[in-house]
């Protein structure tokens, strides 16, 4: 056996090296470059996606690396494609508010983002507890400094929970500072807490591997007892309740283009690990984990509907309908589970989970971005996004009609896809996924949750209420800033194509999954 | 219709793409909308009315190209969509189609007229209406469950914008003890009222996905085609769930009871145009699904339940009735007559009859006809007099002779006077809740027809008749211009269609002559 | 060396567990985001203690490398934790993370 | 021109005229184009009924017309047809239709002379309509249509009655025609529903090979006649008879006398295959059309509006009608309302005409009318004198065949009442006679002057038809198939002694020195009972708390259970999730501590679920 042994088979993390290279690269470049045109490192950026979003299709990445404890097979590939585009119109959308928020240092946060996707590529892949555990964190790190991204500014006197927190008048606050703070303090009890069930799974099954783990474990008290921190611990990153709480917050306070990375792409890569982890070693022990997913399920659909009725802020109330979005995920896990439970098949459910994140992908970015769009319009060009207060309440999109006709119809195209209507991709996705859920024998949760889906329209038809049926009044005209723009109209494009003709990514998310 | 081509043209027209004429027409219309400026009104209103123009002569051209003697599904043709789930754009049309997409033709053409008037954003106006049209059509000629279902949800939603822009809110009854929920509501708002109707109808909607997706499972995952789930015997559980859930999630946008009250509230607050056409032809979506879905599909389920349908539907046709004949509002006497004339569509469903069935596709026809025809006038009262409190109204007829004439017109039809479609509906249901296990309901029926009598006349007198008008309805007039095209197109229609029901009805008798055996299944031989 | 049978294993994995909750009671009572970051530091030890106890228990380097990734990922996770604190100290002039409870609802 | 052709002109002639009249406005709204039309359109109907009714009814050869086209489809067969046919049933009331339509549309040219043309011609496009569906439910080759027909004859009545329709009265008047008819005819449908059920169509005639047991022809029957009540005003239908006379009179004697009303008389004609198997309904019309018959009489005689009397007085008759076709002889009914049809509708052209004279209804408002219009006077006592049944007259054959036929039956008591009411004619019309055209003149009478000779010239054929239209009834019965030669009869002795008792007490009661006559306040202190039945008042009153107090409540109480309970509750629960949405997130307090409270609760929560 041969050292380098350990090195057969690592063609197969092209893409992931693409994106180590291009972070390391952007960090050098970033101390050459002169401070004027840091811009440049952006369009950098979106270039070495692409890249690496073409390679998951021009390449073979299928295969064994690292000794066994990396493998490359559709459904990595599959979520690599979305970081990888997630990472991508993250970028694009947000390159101007990045350029805004710090021009000189607009660089950090392109490198902060590759390395966060570096982070996730690893973990669709990982087939060891402790790549895992490193690769999920080397994709946290990043988002919590990326969170707190943004100026200092001042704000009219806010009101606190409590008397002893309101802020007089004039205070200095750092909105994205509180963001980040809540996710990282959250995110960094839920990863130890993870972390701690993983060493117990260590410790029942002798290895880290997977493949071994798979064989050696046996089921107890301990592995309860380790899967439920595991999956209580995972469930924070895709904000399943009642682990959800930082995500209003982070969205709220944190800076728009980056609220749509973050509320897709690392739930993605949370999902991606609970599969790998749920659905390898643990997938003969689904008696364990499965009530645990059933009632995150349930606690996130109610919660997640329920509590973003009342808001009035638009991220807030998509932070809350994105926890009952991610119910609709765990179902797809749910489904899968029950598939290798019985038959120990794989199964649409992952088929499904992977065509779900997709279209939440793509509808959730979309979405942030005509936020950001319209908030954008309404700052003045020394204002940071984080000083205004409201420029991402209901309000804002008042009139969107007049004011914008193509964003409007945008942002109601990504809304009613949300809301899962037919002929927008988050239709097929939701419809698919309970699909899978009646095969897997959950009716009763399919006509839960297209009622609780139907209901949380109420919310997604504020923002429609909003852009047309409301006067503009005296609110000025919008236009989207190029690369926004572009993303948005690229993103409304896949919404209506996926959704008119779903079938090709449906069946290649099939094949993804080795059916079909 | 039958007979007007000889069989050679028929087939040559059979062969042109009708149905994707039909359901295309009016969405490339929306489509060009969208690079029509919204300042040329005139363009935006010539482009909608060519849309709608363009779907009526293709449903015309469809029912003269139908195959009388061959009868069945004709002009199929297929686009896989998701070819691994079996979802595939199957189009087609029977009798009962061909008669709906007539209607819906009919209704949409004169309400792209009766749009005329819409003074703000005509564009946007026009653009939803005709998504919302293309839906309709879509689910008439749909052959698969999973497309079927695409086209009804796209149906349903416009509705939001189209009542929460260009609606209007309403007078609505003293909120007594519920003020705190009035308020936080506003109830009689026509956001509050667009809101109600759409969640109202997709909470009903998920219950059809939760019955679609189990019926797709149990035939075997490998299709949504309506052939092959038809040619599936589902299992008596399945059934018994799953009717109850289809009969449910259709019936709340057929407004049965007690899961109508979106519909006077949203079709009072409606647009005129959209009024027509929700209560024209979108109740009847409902029904049709109920129908063509729920029973075609799950037979046993139908007979097991017949029983509550129908006595839902006779509770709907007193109900609907009695509450109209309490109302005050002339859109909420209109939109309760809706869900009245809703319950004999479903009466007649229930009843597994021949002459039930007949009767109850006519009445969504004949209803269609006579509720756009309500609403069209409806909406020339309002334009003109600001309001529809009927307390304030009398002696119009003086000013608006031709109203009243139609508007009598339509309460006749609406009270089932022989001579108009309505009758032969009617008359059809009755007669098959005769034949059925239930006689009574043949009973309520025609109390429900009689007690339609006292308020549609009552209201034309209070509205139409008596002295002179109050001075201050000076500005009352007769229809001028493109506002007579609703009218007579209705109207004439009304009577046509009553006094030869024979050109709709041979096509929806056809039908129901090869579907309804599978579903009454020995009750028929007993019956004729 | 001691060579870790079960009953020792037991008496580790107690004392992992008892750190484990001191750590989260720390985490749980504590205001000041120092403080709980130290919580946190014991919670993650207790992994660490775990991960050790285990290797030692069942032979093989797997466990020891383990335990050195986690050493190295709590490092980066309190550093990138004190600079926010830092953040927020600069802004609100406190490190309680009551400082940081603008955002709810 | 062959029989079918003919039959289709009876039938096609007014439809074109209606169909025309209400499509083409340009046409409706000028009048003399409209009466033009419609008049002509009758007149081919009337040409051709009368060839068609000759060849029948004394030709006795010509075979039955019988047109039928399918109509309504079902499951594959033929559910339901429409069309045309003629025996000699229908033939003789093709005439009658057709003649008094006639009479009464060229009448109403010089009645309605003054009246905007815009108005004329709407009232005789609903002219035409009539005459297309009286003679289509005349000529119907089955139940169906005849109901169909039926119905528009309903309409026609609505919208004539309506014809005044800025008057609130005639508005009123309309409806509680339309509705109580439409009340009774739920009775028709449902009647059709088990002839359908129990016979697999809607003829009359039980299908050769079938059998209709007694019980389902009782009902059957009885169904129907709940329709026949309505229709033909029956008690306690009748309500809404008197209410119809806010219409134009020539409207009143052609569809609230001579045709319309007797429809249901015609259908019980028509069913009488039907009819006849249920004994036990037939018993109950004879009573209940001699009650009406007494009853509706009585009232006749308390009124002092001229129309409200020949209301009564057509209640009365058809009273007779009914209670003719109980006792089993069709032809006794159906030949009265022949001749009923001539006299009545003379009678209220007569008495249209004294209308148009002197600007009132009411009696008190005429007198001393001979004097200023001989030929009307002359008229109204033709008309009267046939109505009370004077020797020789056309109702003096028709109510002696129906007497005989109650006696022949045995039913003494309807007989005593039929004879009772004969007497009470006589009276009530000697009253008319003598008050409008020999009382004290009014002021009004006093300008009065003779009607144009458009006016006459219809009462004059209808006139001599009152006299001499007796003296058909052998050719009538022969035609039905029975034979009825004409005996001087102890019945009719009595029944024509009554008569002229009747008359006789009229005129000593009502001879013009009694000016105190006029009015009701003649009626003397014991017959306060019967004065309150002249304003139809139990009866009406009756009706009209069932509607407000039924119907109303009804609605008022399901619209407050709409508003209050089903949507209320819909309303509760979005306030409810609204509220409690409000409530609950108050949970995200927005303090970090928290937060990690909520990750260490859902995490004891998990596994405290996964150990377990």
């Amino acid at each position: 056996m041969s050292a380098f042994d350990a090195l057969n088979g690592v063609e197969i993390l092209a893409v992931d090296g693409i994106v180590a290279v291009g972070a390391l690269g952007l960090l050098l470049a970033d101390v050459a470059m002169p401070a004027g045109n840091k811009r440049i490192l952006g369009y950098c950026t979106l270039l070495l996606l692409a890249l690496g979003f073409t390679a998951t299709f021009t390449l073979d990445l299928t295969g064994t690396a690292l000794g066994g404890a990396y493998v490359g097979d559709g459904f990595a590939i599959w979520c690599k494609r979305i970081f990888l585009a997630a990472g991508f119109f993250g970028v694009l959308g947000g390159m101007d508010e990045t350029a805004r928020i710090g021009p000189r240092r607009q660089g950090e946060y392109y490198q902060l983002l590759m390395m966060s996707l570096l982070g996730m590529t690893l973990l669709a892949g990982a087939r060891d507890l402790i790549l895992l555990m490193v690769s999920f964190e080397l994709m946290s790190l990043p988002l919590y400094a990326m969170a707190a991204w943004g100026g200092i500014g001042t704000y009219p006197k806010r009101k606190g929970p409590l008397p002893s927190m309101e802020l007089p008048a004039k205070t200095k606050w750092h909105r994205p500072a509180e963001a980040g703070l809540k996710l990282y303090l959250v995110g960094a009890v839920s990863s130890v807490v993870a972390l701690y069930g993983i060493s117990l799974l260590f410790g029942i099954g002798g290895s880290t591997r997977f493949d071994v783990l798979a064989r050696t474990m046996n089921a107890g008290p301990v592995m309860s007892l380790a899967v439920a921190m595991i999956v209580g611990g995972f469930a924070f990153k895709i904000g399943a309740a009642p682990f959800h709480m930082w995500v209003p917050d982070t969205y709220q306070g944190a800076s728009t283009p980056f609220v749509a990375f973050l509320s897709v792409a690392p739930k993605a890569a949370g999902f991606a690990a609970l599969v790998q982890l749920l659905l390898g070693p643990l997938a003969g022990h689904t008696d364990t984990w499965m009530p645990l997913v059933l009632a995150l399920i349930i606690v996130s659909l109610l919660v997640g509907n329920l509590m973003a009725v009342p808001q009035q802020n638009v991220k807030r109330m998509l932070g809350f309908s994105g926890v009952a979005q991610m119910g609709f995920g765990l179902m797809a896990l749910l489904a899968a589970g029950t598939v290798a439970h019985t038959s120990g098949q794989k199964s649409e459910g992952l088929a499904t989970l992977l065509f779900f994140l997709a279209a939440y992908m793509v509808a959730n970015m979309g979405v942030f971005f005509v936020i950001e769009a319209v908030a954008a319009s309404g700052r003045t060009e020394d204002e940071t996004a984080d000083e205004k207060d409201s420029d991402d309440t209901l309000a804002v999109f008042r009139g969107l009609h007049a004011r914008s006709p193509g964003l409007a119809l945008a942002g109601l195209l990504f809304v009613l896809s949300l809301g899962g209507i037919p002929f927008a991709i988050g239709f097929w996705a939701k419809v698919w996924v309970l699909l899978g859920l009646w095969t897997a024998g959950y009716g009763w949760l399919v006509v839960l949750a297209a009622a609780l889906s139907a209901a949380g329209l109420f919310y997604y038809l504020q923002i429609a209420r909003s852009m047309y049926m409301t006067p503009e009044g005296d609110l000025p005209k919008v236009t989207a800033r190029m690369e926004l723009g572009l993303a948005i109209l690229l993103l409304a494009l896949l919404t209506m194509a996926v959704g008119l003709f779903p079938g090709p990514v449906m069946e290649a998310a099939r094949v993804a999954v080795g059916l079909g | 219709m039958t007979g007007l081509l000889s069989p050679a043209n028929a087939a040559a027209l059979a062969e042109l793409p009708l149905l994707h004429i039909v359901v295309a027409a009016p969405f490339v219309a929306a489509m060009l909308l969208l690079f029509i400026n919204d300042t040329k009104p005139l363009a935006v209103r010539l482009i909608g009315v060519a849309g709608s123009t363009v779907s009526l002569i293709a449903s015309v051209a469809i029912a003269l190209a139908y195959d009388m003697t061959a009868g069945g599904i004709q002009m199929t043709s297929s686009l896989p969509l998701v070819p691994s789930l079996g979802i595939s754009l199957e189009l087609g049309v029977d009798g009962w189609g061909v008669s709906l997409l007539l209607l819906t033709g009919l209704i949409m053409f004169a309400g792209a007229f009766a749009s005329w008037t819409v003074k703000t954003r005509g564009r946007e106006f026009y653009l939803m209406l005709l998504v919302l049209v293309t839906g309709v059509f879509g689910v008439f000629v749909s052959l698969d469950l999973f497309v079927f279902f695409l086209f009804y949800e796209i149906a349903v939603l416009p509705m939001y914008l189209l009542i929460g822009i260009w609606g209007s809110s309403n007078k609505v009854a003293d909120a007594g003890p519920f003020k705190f929920i009035w308020k936080l509501l506003d109830v009689g708002g026509k956001e509050y009222a667009a809101m109600k109707l759409t969640l109202m109808l997709l909470i009903g909607s998920a219950l059809i996905v939760a019955a679609m997706i189990a019926m797709y499972i149990e035939a075997g995952s490998t299709s949504f085609d309506l052939r092959h789930l038809e040619k599936t015997h589902f299992s008596l559980g399945l059934q018994m769930w799953a009717f109850p859930a289809l009969w449910i999630g259709f019936g709340t946008l057929a407004g049965i009871w007690p899961f109508h009250t979106w519909s006077p509230d949203g079709h009072a607050s409606a647009p005129t145009a959209v009024s027509m056409l929700h209560a024209g032809v979108l109740m009847k979506l409902g029904a049709f699904g109920v129908m063509r879905i729920g029973m075609v599909l799950l037979p046993e389920g139908a007979r097991e339940w017949a029983w509550l349908v129908g006595g839902v539907a006779a509770i709907n046709i007193l109900y609907g009735a009695f509450a109209a004949m309490a109302q005050k509002d002339l859109k909420y006497i209109i939109a309760y007559s809706s869900v009245s004339h809703m319950g004999v569509v479903m009466l007649g469903a229930a009843t597994l009859t021949v002459n039930g069935w007949n009767g109850a596709v006519y009445q969504m026809f004949a209803h269609g006809l006579m509720t756009g025809l309500f609403f069209a006038l409806v909406g020339l009262i309002y334009e003109q007099a600001h309001s529809r409190w009927i307390p304030d109204f009398g002696g119009f007829a003086k000013k608006q002779p031709f109203i009243a004439a139609f508007f009598t017109l339509g309460c006749l039809s609406s009270l089932g006077l022989p001579g108009l479609a309505g009758f032969v509906a009617e008359w059809l249901v009755f007669l098959g809740a005769w034949q059925s296990a239930f006689s009574w309901w043949a009973i309520v029926g025609l109390l429900g027809a009689w007690i339609t009598a006292i308020y549609v006349l009552r209201a034309t007198r209070r509205i139409f008749w008596g002295p002179a008008p109050d001075p201050k309805w000076t500005d009352i007039r007769d229809p001028i211009g493109t506002e007579w095209v609703a009218l007579w197109l209705l109207g004439l229609a009304l009577v046509v269609f009553g006094a030869v029901p024979g050109l709709v009805m041979d096509f929806i008798d056809l039908t129901t002559a090869e579907t309804l055996p599978r579903v009454a299944g020995q009750a028929l031989e007993v019956l004729r | 060396m001691i060579a870790v049978n079960a009953e020792v294993l037991q008496l580790l994995l107690l004392l992992s567990a008892a750190l484990f909750s001191l750590g989260v009671y720390g985490v749980l009572t504590r205001k000041n985001i120092i403080g709980l970051l130290i919580g946190l530091e014991l919670m993650a030890n207790a992994v660490n203690i775990n991960l050790v106890a285990f290797a030692r228990h069942q032979g093989g380097t797997a466990g020891q490398v383990f335990t050195l990734f986690t050493i190295a990922l709590t490092v980066a996770e309190v550093a990138v934790g004190l600079a926010l604190v830092i953040l927020l100290h600069r802004s609100r002039r406190s490190t309680e993370t009551d400082a940081a409870a603008q955002l709810h609802g | 021109m062959s029989h079918q052709t003919l039959a289709l002109f009876v039938l096609l002639s007014p439809l074109v005229a209606a169909v025309v009249l209400f499509i083409v406005a340009p046409l409706r709204v000028r009048g003399p184009v409209s009466a033009g039309i419609t008049i002509a359109s009758t007149a081919i109907s009337l040409g051709a009924s009368v060839m068609l009714a000759m060849a029948r009814m004394f030709g006795q050869s010509a075979p039955n017309v019988d047109i039928q086209a399918a109509w309504l489809p079902g499951g594959g067969k033929v559910l339901s047809t429409v069309g045309v046919y003629v025996d000699p049933v229908a033939a003789p009331m093709m005439v009658v239709v057709a003649l008094v339509a006639l009479c009464v549309q060229v009448y109403s040219l010089g009645y309605l002379g003054h009246e905007p043309s815009r108005d004329r011609g709407r009232y005789f496009a609903y002219h035409a309509l009539f005459a297309f569906s009286m003679l289509g439910l005349v000529m119907a080759p089955n139940l169906l249509q005849l109901f169909l027909c039926w119905e528009l004859v309903g309409l026609a009545s609505y919208l004539l009655i309506g014809y005044y329709w800025t008057k609130p009265s005639a508005g009123q008047a309309a409806l509680k025609a339309f509705w109580v008819t439409k009340f009774a005819d739920m009775g028709l449908m449902l009647g059709l529903m088990v002839l359908f059920v129990k016979t697999g169509g809607f003829d009359w005639t039980v299908p050769p090979g079938q059998v209709l047991m007694t019980a389902d022809a009782e009902v059957i029957a009885g169904l129907l006649f709940l329709a026949v009540v309505g229709k033909s005003a029956q008690f306690p239908m009748h309500i809404w008879l008197p209410d119809a006379m806010e219409g134009p009179t020539p409207v009143s004697a052609l569809l609230h006398a001579a045709t319309m009303v007797a429809a249901g008389v015609y259908l019980i004609v028509r069913a009488y295959p039907i009819f006849s198997l249920a004994p036990t309904v037939l018993t109950f019309m004879v009573y209940l059309g001699a009650f009406t018959a007494l009853f509706a009489a009585i009232v006749a005689v308390f009124q002092d509006d001229i129309k409200k009397v020949l209301a009564f007085s057509t209640c009365s008759q058809l009273g007779y009608m009914v209670a003719a076709l109980g006792t089993g002889s069709m032809v006794s009914g159906y030949f009265h309302l022949t001749t009923h049809a001539f006299f009545k509708a003379l009678l209220f052209l007569t008495a249209g005409s004294l209308i148009h004279a002197v600007h009132s209804n009411s009696l008190h408002d005429m007198g001393g009318l001979w004097k200023k219009m001989k030929p009307t006077g002359v008229l109204l006592i033709i008309g009267s004198l046939a109505l009370a049944g004077f020797p020789m007259t056309s109702g003096f054959f028709s109510k002696d065949l129906i007497l005989e036929e109650l006696l022949h039956a045995g039913h003494i008591v309807p007989l005593i009442a039929a004879i009772a009411a004969a007497g009470l004619t006589a009276f009530y019309m000697t009253r008319v006679v003598m008050l409008s055209l020999f009382g004290a003149p009014s002021e009004a009478a006093e300008h009065a002057h003779e009607s144009p000779a458009v006016m006459l010239a219809p009462m004059a054929l209808l006139g001599a038809l009152a006299l001499v239209g007796g003296l058909l009834h052998g050719d009538f019965a022969k035609m039905a198939g029975a034979e009825a030669a004409f005996h001087i009869t102890p019945v009719g002795i009595i029944a024509t002694a009554t008569g002229l008792t009747g008359i006789a007490a009229g005129l000593w009661r009502f001879s013009p020195g009694k000016r105190a006559a006029v009015g009701s306040q003649w009626v003397s202190a014991p017959m306060r009972f019967v004065t309150w039945l002249t304003g139809n008042a139990p009866v009406d009153r009756a009706f009209a708390l069932f509607y407000r107090r039924v119907m109303l409540t009804a609605a008022a109480g399901v619209a407050w259970f709409d508003r209050y309970i089903i949507d209320a509750l819909i309303n509760l629960s979005g306030w409810a999730v609204l509220k409690g949405a409000e409530r609950f997130r108050r949970l995200q307090t927005g303090r970090p501590a928290d937060y990690i409270y909520a990750v260490i609760a859902g995490l004891i929560a998990l596994t405290a679920m996964g150990v377990m």
